[in-house]
C-alpha cells in the first residue's frame, strides 16, 4: 500500500468479464491523490480492462470503485466524467476527421453549462501548454503524427478539467526523441494537482515517472511497490528487464 | 551450436513489406534450422507478427523471398503452407468460439482425413474407421496438451492459458514439420508459463522444428537456441541467447535506452 | 435416455411424414392441397437457404436462383419441348453453371457485404428476364409452361398431371421434398458440414487449418443454388407461370424471415418458420389485409426475445423451469 | 439527343439528386452511428408524402406548414421506432436489416388500413413552366431544388457548428471515444433516427405534388437509397450527397436513353460492383 495522502481512487475486489472470458480477477488497490500510479503487466493481463471499468466503458461483474467519497461502479460514462475522470483510452480515440480545434471542443463536452467565452479561454490555455496543436488547430486529427496525437488526446482530456486522468499506454507508437517529452509532460500534469493512473508498456519510462507501481498477472495483483524497491526485486528482473 | 549449421530448412531472404506508406518490415533475412527453436523477440510494433502473416501466406510480401527446403514458397495461399509442413498460432486466440475443444481438433486432423466427399455422405465403413482414427488423434493431441478435462467445453468459454494450449493444439494438428508460435507465453502466470515452455520442448523433442514469437525475453531465453531480434521492421542482432543478452543494441531497442538494473 | 431420445424424435418424425403422405386421403380440396404444395416448395428454398448459411454468409441471390431453376426448366419444355423429368434436372445444372457466375464476384466479401453483393448480381440476372422479351417473355413472364408429362408404372393406370387434381402434384412435390431434406441433412452431417461449420466460426482459423475456403463457400452455395432451383422448377411446371415479380427480394425477405424465426441454428428451424407463417396466413383469412403487420410483429418479437428461433423455444423453457425449480430448492 | 433533351434529362437528374440527398442522409447517419441498416427509411419518406398530403389537401394547411409539420411528426415516428426497434440491434447489420423489413410492413399496413391503396394526388404548389435557354422547364420541378437546398444547409450548419452536431460526428468516428467525453449514445441515436425521419419527410412531402402519394413508394426508394449509401463511402456525409447526384443523372440519363430496366440494372451492378472493388466507397474512410 502506498504511504501518506488521502486516496483519490479506491478499487475493491474488482472482477470484470469479457463475455465468459474473466478479464480482470480479483483486484483491490488505491491510487493516492496527486501521484502518478502505473499498472504494468502482460498483454491481456487485464490493464486496460480495469481502467475501462473505472471509465465506465466496462460493466463490472462484482466489486465497487470508489472516487474520492462517492461510490462511481455502474455508472455511465457520462457520470462518471462529470465527476471530475478523464480517460485517455489504448490507441487515444481521437475524432480522425475533425479538426484539432474541433476535437479539443469535444473534450469540453460534459461542460454543459461552460459559456462560449469560456471555452474559448480553456482552449487558449490548452494551446499555451501545447504550442504545436495550435498551429495545426485547423487540421485533421488523422494527418497528426503519434507524439502530436498522444498530446492532441491528453489535450482534449484536460478539456474536461479532471481531477484523475487515466492514460493508456500513453507512449505508444510515439518516436523514441519524443518519449522523454511525453514523460515530461505527464509529470507537469501531476505537478499542477492531477492524480494519474497509467498502463504502459515501456518500462523504464513507468518506472521513472511513477511513485508506485502494481504489476498485475492474468487479472489478479502479483507484485507491488515504490520503483526504486520494485526494480531490485527477482520478479521484476526476471520478467521484465530479461536479466 | 558451434558445429557447422545443416541445410535451413526455411529461408527468409530480404522479405520486405509496406502497408500504405508504413514499411512493417524491412528487408528481413535469416534461416530456421531443422530441429532448433529459434526465438523472435522485439518490442511492440517491430513486425514479429507481420513475419509470421507473410512466411504463412496470409500477406504476400511486397519483396523478398521464402524458402521451405530450397523451395519458394513466396505468395502461396495459407492452406498451400499448411500442406507444406508448415503451420502456425495466433497471439490474440483466433478460435472456433462455438466449437467444442475436441471438434476443434477433430478440424485440425482435417488435411489427414482420407475420406472422400462420398464416403462421409453415405456413411460407408472405411469411412466411419477413418473418423474413429481422427478421433482418437484428437483425444492423443488433447492429453498432449494438457486439455483433457476440457474435451467438452465450447473454445469460447475456456481461460485464457487454455485457450493459448488450444491454439498450439490447433497448429498440431496438421503434423507440421515447422511450428511458428505468436507469444504463446503472453497473459501467463509463471506456473502456466512453464508449462507452455515444457511444451514447446516437448514438441522439438517430438522432431518439430519451432519458431517462437515472445515479447516475454527471460522465459524466451531458457528455452530456444538461437535467437532473432526485430525492431521497427529490422533485423538488428541474430545469435545464441548468452550474446543476444548483452548485446548493446538490443538493449537499447528494447528498453528504451534507460536501463537501470 | 439419450438412445430413447433420439428413437422418438425418429417415430415422432416419421409418424408426421406418413400424416401429411396420407393428407389427400383425408382432404381432396384443391384449396389445402395448393396450400401444402406451396408450403412444401418454400420448405425445401428455405431449407437450403439454411444449408447455405451454415457456412457463416447469407445469400440474398437464393431466391432470383430459385426463379433461375423455374426460368430454365420452363425454357427447356416450351422451346425444346423436353419433359418434365428431363427439364427439371437439366434446369439445376444449368442454375448451378450460372450461380457460379452470381456468387463468382461476392467470394472475396463477407458478412453484410457478401449479403447485399450477392443481392446486386441476382438483381441483375433477374432484371435480365425483365428486359429481355426473347426468351424470357419480359415483365409478362411465361404463360402455359407445360405440366408434367405422365408417369407410366406398369399395371397400374397412367398417373396424368393435369387441372382435374392436385394430387399427382402432391405426392410428386412431397417426395422432393422428402428426398431434398434428406440429402440436405445428411450434407450437413457430413465432412461438408463440419467444414462449413469451421469456416463460419473462424474463416482465418480455417485457412491454417488448411482448409480451401473459398472453394468450400463455393461448393456449399453451388449446393444450395441447385436445390433452389429444384423448388423453382417443381413452382413454375405447377403454376404454368412466372413472371420474374415472383422472385423479387419481397419473396426473398419472406424466405429469410421463415428461417430466422424458425431459427438458423438447427436443422427443422426453417421447416417450423414455414409452417408456422404458411399457416397463419390462412388462419388469418378473415383478415387478411394484417397478414404482413403480424409477420412483421412476429419478426420483430422474435429478432428481439428469441435470437436463436423458435425452434430454441423448448430448450429455452426447459432452461428457465430448471432455473425456477433451483431457486425453489 | 437534342439539346432540349440534354437539358430535360439535366434537370431531372438534378432533381432526382436532391430528393436522393435528403433521403440517403438519414440512412448514412443512422448507419454511421448505430451502425443499422434500416430500409424501413423508405416508409418514413412514404409516410412524410402521406402526411403532407394529409394536412395540405384535407386539412387546407398552408404547403410549406403541411411540410414542416410532416417533418415533426415522421422525427418523432422515427425516434419512436428506434427505441423500441432498432435499441436492440446496434451493432448488427444483417439482422436490423430483416428487422427493418419486418417494420415496412407493419407501417405499409397501417398506413393502406387509414388511407387506403388508391394513388393519392397532391395538386400542383407551385404551378406555371418556365423557358431556361430555349428549353420549358415546370415551375414544381425547379422548386425542388431551393427547399431542399435550404435543408440540406440547415442540417449541415447543424452538424458543424452545433454541440450535438459535432457530438454525432464524434459518435460516428469513435463511439467509445464520444462516450468518454461525456456523450449520450443513445441520445445521439435518437438525434439522428429524428434527423433522418424528418429529412426523409421532406422528401416525400416535396416529391408529393409530382409523383402520386400511394403506400407502396417505400421499398424501392430504400434500395436507391441504400446503393447512394454504400456508393459514398457509408459513413460519409459529403460522398453520399455526390453519389446521391451520380445516381439521379445515372437514373435520368440512362432511363431516357437507353429504358428504365436498364437504369435498374446500373443501380444494381453499382452496388455490387462497389461492395467488392471498393468497400469504403468513393469518399469514405474506412478501412
Amino acid at each position: 500500500m502506498p504511504e501518506s495522502g488521502q486516496t483519490c481512487l479506491k478499487l475493491k475486489n474488482l472482477k470484470v468479464h469479457y463475455g465468459s472470458l474473466e478479464a480482470v480477477h480479483d483486484v483491490s488497490f488505491d491510487v493516492p491523490t496527486e501521484k502518478i500510479v502505473s499498472l504494468l503487466g502482460a498483454n491481456g493481463s487485464g490493464k486496460s480492462t480495469i481502467l475501462k471499468a473505472v471509465s465506465g466503458l466496462m460493466k463490472l461483474t462484482r466489486g465497487e470503485i470508489w472516487f474520492q467519497e462517492s461510490r462511481i461502479d455502474g455508472r455511465s460514462p457520462q457520470d462518471i466524467i462529470l465527476k471530475g475522470i478523464a480517460h485517455v483510452p489504448e490507441r487515444r480515440a481521437l475524432f480522425p476527421h475533425m479538426t484539432v480545434s474541433d476535437n479539443l471542443l469535444m473534450g469540453a463536452y460534459s461542460r454543459k453549462r461552460a459559456t462560449k467565452k469560456e471555452l474559448e479561454k480553456d482552449t487558449e490555455e490548452v494551446y499555451q501548454y501545447f504550442p504545436v496543436l495550435r498551429e495545426k488547430r485547423k487540421s485533421l486529427a488523422i494527418t497528426l503524427s503519434g507524439g502530436l496525437g498522444e498530446q492532441l488526446a491528453i489535450a482534449r482530456a484536460l478539456m474536461a478539467k479532471p481531477k484523475l486522468l487515466l492514460m493508456d499506454e500513453p507512449l505508444q507508437g510515439i518516436a523514441p526523441s519524443v518519449v522523454r517529452d511525453i514523460g515530461k509532460l505527464i509529470n507537469d500534469l501531476n505537478r499542477r494537482g492531477i492524480t494519474i493512473l497509467m498502463v504502459e508498456h515501456n518500462i523504464s519510462m513507468s518506472f521513472e515517472l511513477s511513485d508506485w507501481i502494481y504489476i498485475l498477472e492474468t487479472g489478479e495483483l502479483a507484485i507491488q511497490g515504490a520503483p526504486e524497491d520494485l526494480s531490485q526485486t527477482e520478479y521484476v528482473k526476471q520478467s521484465y528487464l530479461g536479466v | 551450436m558451434d558445429e557447422p549449421s545443416p541445410k535451413p530448412i526455411l529461408e527468409i531472404r530480404n522479405i520486405t513489406k509496406n502497408f500504405g506508406g508504413l514499411t512493417a518490415l524491412n528487408d528481413v533475412s535469416f534461416d530456421l534450422h531443422p530441429g532448433e527453436i529459434l526465438g523472435v523477440i522485439g518490442p511492440n510494433g517491430a513486425g514479429k507478427t507481420t513475419l509470421f502473416d507473410v512466411i504463412t501466406g496470409r500477406y504476400r510480401p511486397s519483396g523478398g523471398k521464402v524458402f521451405h527446403k530450397g523451395e519458394d514458397i513466396t505468395g502461396l495461399k495459407p492452406h498451400q503452407i499448411v500442406q507444406k509442413g508448415i503451420s502456425r498460432s495466433f497471439q490474440l486466440e483466433v478460435l472456433f468460439k462455438n466449437l467444442s475443444v475436441f471438434k476443434h481438433l477433430v478440424m485440425s486432423r482435417h488435411l489427414h482425413t482420407q475420406v472422400g466427399f462420398w464416403g462421409s455422405f453415405f456413411r460407408t465403413p472405411g469411412n466411419r474407421k477413418e473418423e474413429e482414427a481422427t478421433e482418437a488423434e484428437a483425444l492423443e493431441l488433447m492429453r498432449f496438451v494438457g486439455l483433457e478435462v476440457q474435451g467438452d467445453r465450447l473454445g469460447g468459454n475456456l481461460s485464457h492459458g487454455y485457450q493459448k494450449s488450444l491454439g498450439i493444439a490447433m497448429a498440431l494438428g496438421p503434423a507440421p514439420e515447422i511450428l511458428l508460435l505468436d507469444e504463446p507465453l503472453s497473459a501467463l502466470s509463471p506456473k502456466r508459463v512453464t508449462d507452455i515452455l515444457d511444451l514447446i520442448r516437448a514438441i522439438r523433442d517430438k522432431g518439430v522444428t519451432v519458431m517462437v514469437i515472445e515479447h516475454n525475453m527471460g522465459a524466451l531465453f531458457r528455452i530456444c537456441d538461437r535467437v532473432v531480434v526485430l525492431s521497427v521492421g529490422e533485423k538488428i542482432a541474430e545469435g545464441l541467447p548468452e550474446e543476444i543478452k548483452h548485446n548493446q543494441r538490443v538493449i537499447e531497442a528494447y528498453l528504451g535506452g534507460a536501463v537501470r538494473a | 435416455m439419450k438412445r430413447r431420445n433420439l428413437l422418438g424424435k425418429k417415430v415422432g418424425i416419421a409418424a408426421v411424414i406418413v400424416a401429411f403422405g396420407l393428407l389427400p386421403v383425408f382432404t381432396q380440396s384443391p384449396y389445402w392441397m395448393h396450400v401444402f404444395i406451396l408450403m412444401w416448395i418454400y420448405i425445401i428454398v428455405t431449407a437450403s437457404l439454411r444449408f447455405t448459411i451454415t457456412m457463416g454468409e447469407w445469400s440474398f441471390a437464393h431466391v432470383p436462383l430459385m426463379g433461375m431453376g423455374g426460368y430454365a426448366s420452363a425454357l427447356l419444355a416450351m422451346k425444346l419441348g423436353l419433359s418434365f423429368w428431363v427439364a427439371l434436372p437439366l434446369a439445376v445444372l444449368i442454375t448451378a453453371f450460372i450461380a457460379v457466375f452470381v456468387y463468382l464476384p461476392c467470394l472475396p466479401t463477407t458478412g453484410t457485404f457478401f449479403f447485399f453483393a450477392s443481392y446486386a448480381f441476382g438483381e441483375v440476372m433477374r432484371l435480365c428476364w425483365v428486359r429481355f422479351k426473347n426468351p424470357f417473355g419480359g415483365p409478362a413472364g411465361l404463360l402455359f409452361i407445360p405440366a408434367p408429362g405422365p408417369i407410366r408404372i406398369p399395371g397400374i393406370p397412367a398417373i396424368e398431371f393435369g387441372p382435374l387434381s392436385k394430387i399427382p402434384y402432391y405426392y410428386t412435390v412431397f417426395v422432393f421434398m422428402l428426398l431434398s431434406l434428406l440429402i440436405l441433412y445428411r450434407l450437413e452431417q457430413s465432412r461438408l458440414g463440419r467444414i462449413a461449420e469451421a469456416v463460419k466460426e473462424s474463416n482465418l482459423l480455417a485457412q491454417f487449418v488448411g482448409i480451401r475456403v473459398w472453394r468450400y463457400k463455393m461448393v456449399i452455395l453451388l449446393i444450395g443454388s441447385a436445390f433452389a432451383a429444384i423448388g423453382g422448377s417443381l413452382y413454375a411446371h405447377y403454376t404454368t407461370l412466372i413472371m420474374p415479380v415472383d422472385f423479387y427480394w419481397g419473396l426473398g425477405i419472406y424466405i429469410i424471415i421463415y428461417t430466422v424465426v424458425g431459427g438458423t441454428r438447427h436443422f427443422g428451424g426453417p421447416i417450423v418458420g414455414v409452417f408456422l407463417f404458411v399457416l397463419l396466413r390462412e388462419l388469418l383469412r378473415p383478415i387478411v389485409m394484417y397478414v404482413p403487420l403480424v409477420y412483421g410483429l412476429i419478426l420483430a418479437g422474435t429478432l428481439v426475445f428469441l435470437p436463436e428461433g423458435l425452434i430454441s423455444l423448448p430448450e429455452k423453457i426447459s432452461a428457465w423451469a430448471m432455473k425456477k425449480k433451483i431457486a425453489a430448492a | 439527343m437534342t439539346f432540349a433533351q440534354f437539358v430535360q434529362m439535366f434537370a431531372n437528374g438534378t432533381m432526382l439528386g436532391f430528393q436522393l440527398s435528403l433521403f440517403a442522409t438519414g440512412l448514412t447517419l443512422v448507419y454511421g452511428i448505430m451502425h443499422i441498416i434500416n430500409f424501413a427509411h423508405g416508409e418514413l419518406y412514404m409516410i412524410g408524402a402521406f402526411a403532407v398530403w394529409f394536412f395540405f389537401e384535407e386539412l387546407g394547411i398552408n404547403y410549406l406548414a403541411s411540410l414542416a409539420l410532416a417533418m415533426a411528426f415522421v422525427a418523432s415516428l422515427a425516434i419512436t421506432l428506434e427505441r423500441i426497434f432498432f435499441k436492440p440491434m446496434r451493432g448488427y447489420h444483417i439482422p436490423s436489416f430483416i428487422m427493418s423489413t419486418g417494420l415496412i410492413f407493419v407501417l405499409q399496413v397501417s398506413i393502406i388500413s387509414f388511407f387506403g391503396v388508391k394513388d393519392k394526388g397532391v395538386e400542383s404548389v407551385f404551378p406555371g413552366l418556365v423557358k431556361i435557354a430555349g428549353v420549358t422547364l415546370s415551375v414544381e420541378r425547379l422548386m425542388i431544388i431551393p427547399i431542399s437546398l435550404v435543408v440540406i444547409v440547415v442540417f449541415y450548419v447543424f452538424l458543424r457548428w452545433s454541440r450535438y452536431g459535432r457530438a454525432m460526428r464524434a459518435v460516428m468516428q469513435d463511439p467509445d471515444g464520444a462516450a468518454l467525453q461525456g456523450v449520450s449514445i443513445d441520445t445521439v441515436c435518437s438525434l439522428a433516427m429524428g434527423i433522418g425521419g424528418a429529412m426523409a419527410a421532406a422528401a416525400g412531402g416535396l416529391l408529393a405534388p409530382i409523383f402520386v402519394v400511394n403506400p407502396f413508394l417505400g421499398p424501392p426508394l430504400a434500395w436507391e437509397g441504400f446503393i447512394v449509401v454504400c456508393l459514398g463511402g457509408r459513413t460519409s456525409l459529403p460522398g453520399t450527397i455526390l453519389a446521391a447526384f451520380i445516381m439521379g443523372y445515372i437514373k435520368s440519363f440512362v432511363s431516357t436513353l437507353v429504358d428504365p430496366i436498364a437504369a435498374l440494372m446500373c443501380a444494381a451492378a453499382i452496388l455490387g460492383v462497389i461492395l467488392i472493388v471498393r468497400p469504403q466507397g468513393l469518399l469514405g474512410y474506412e478501412a
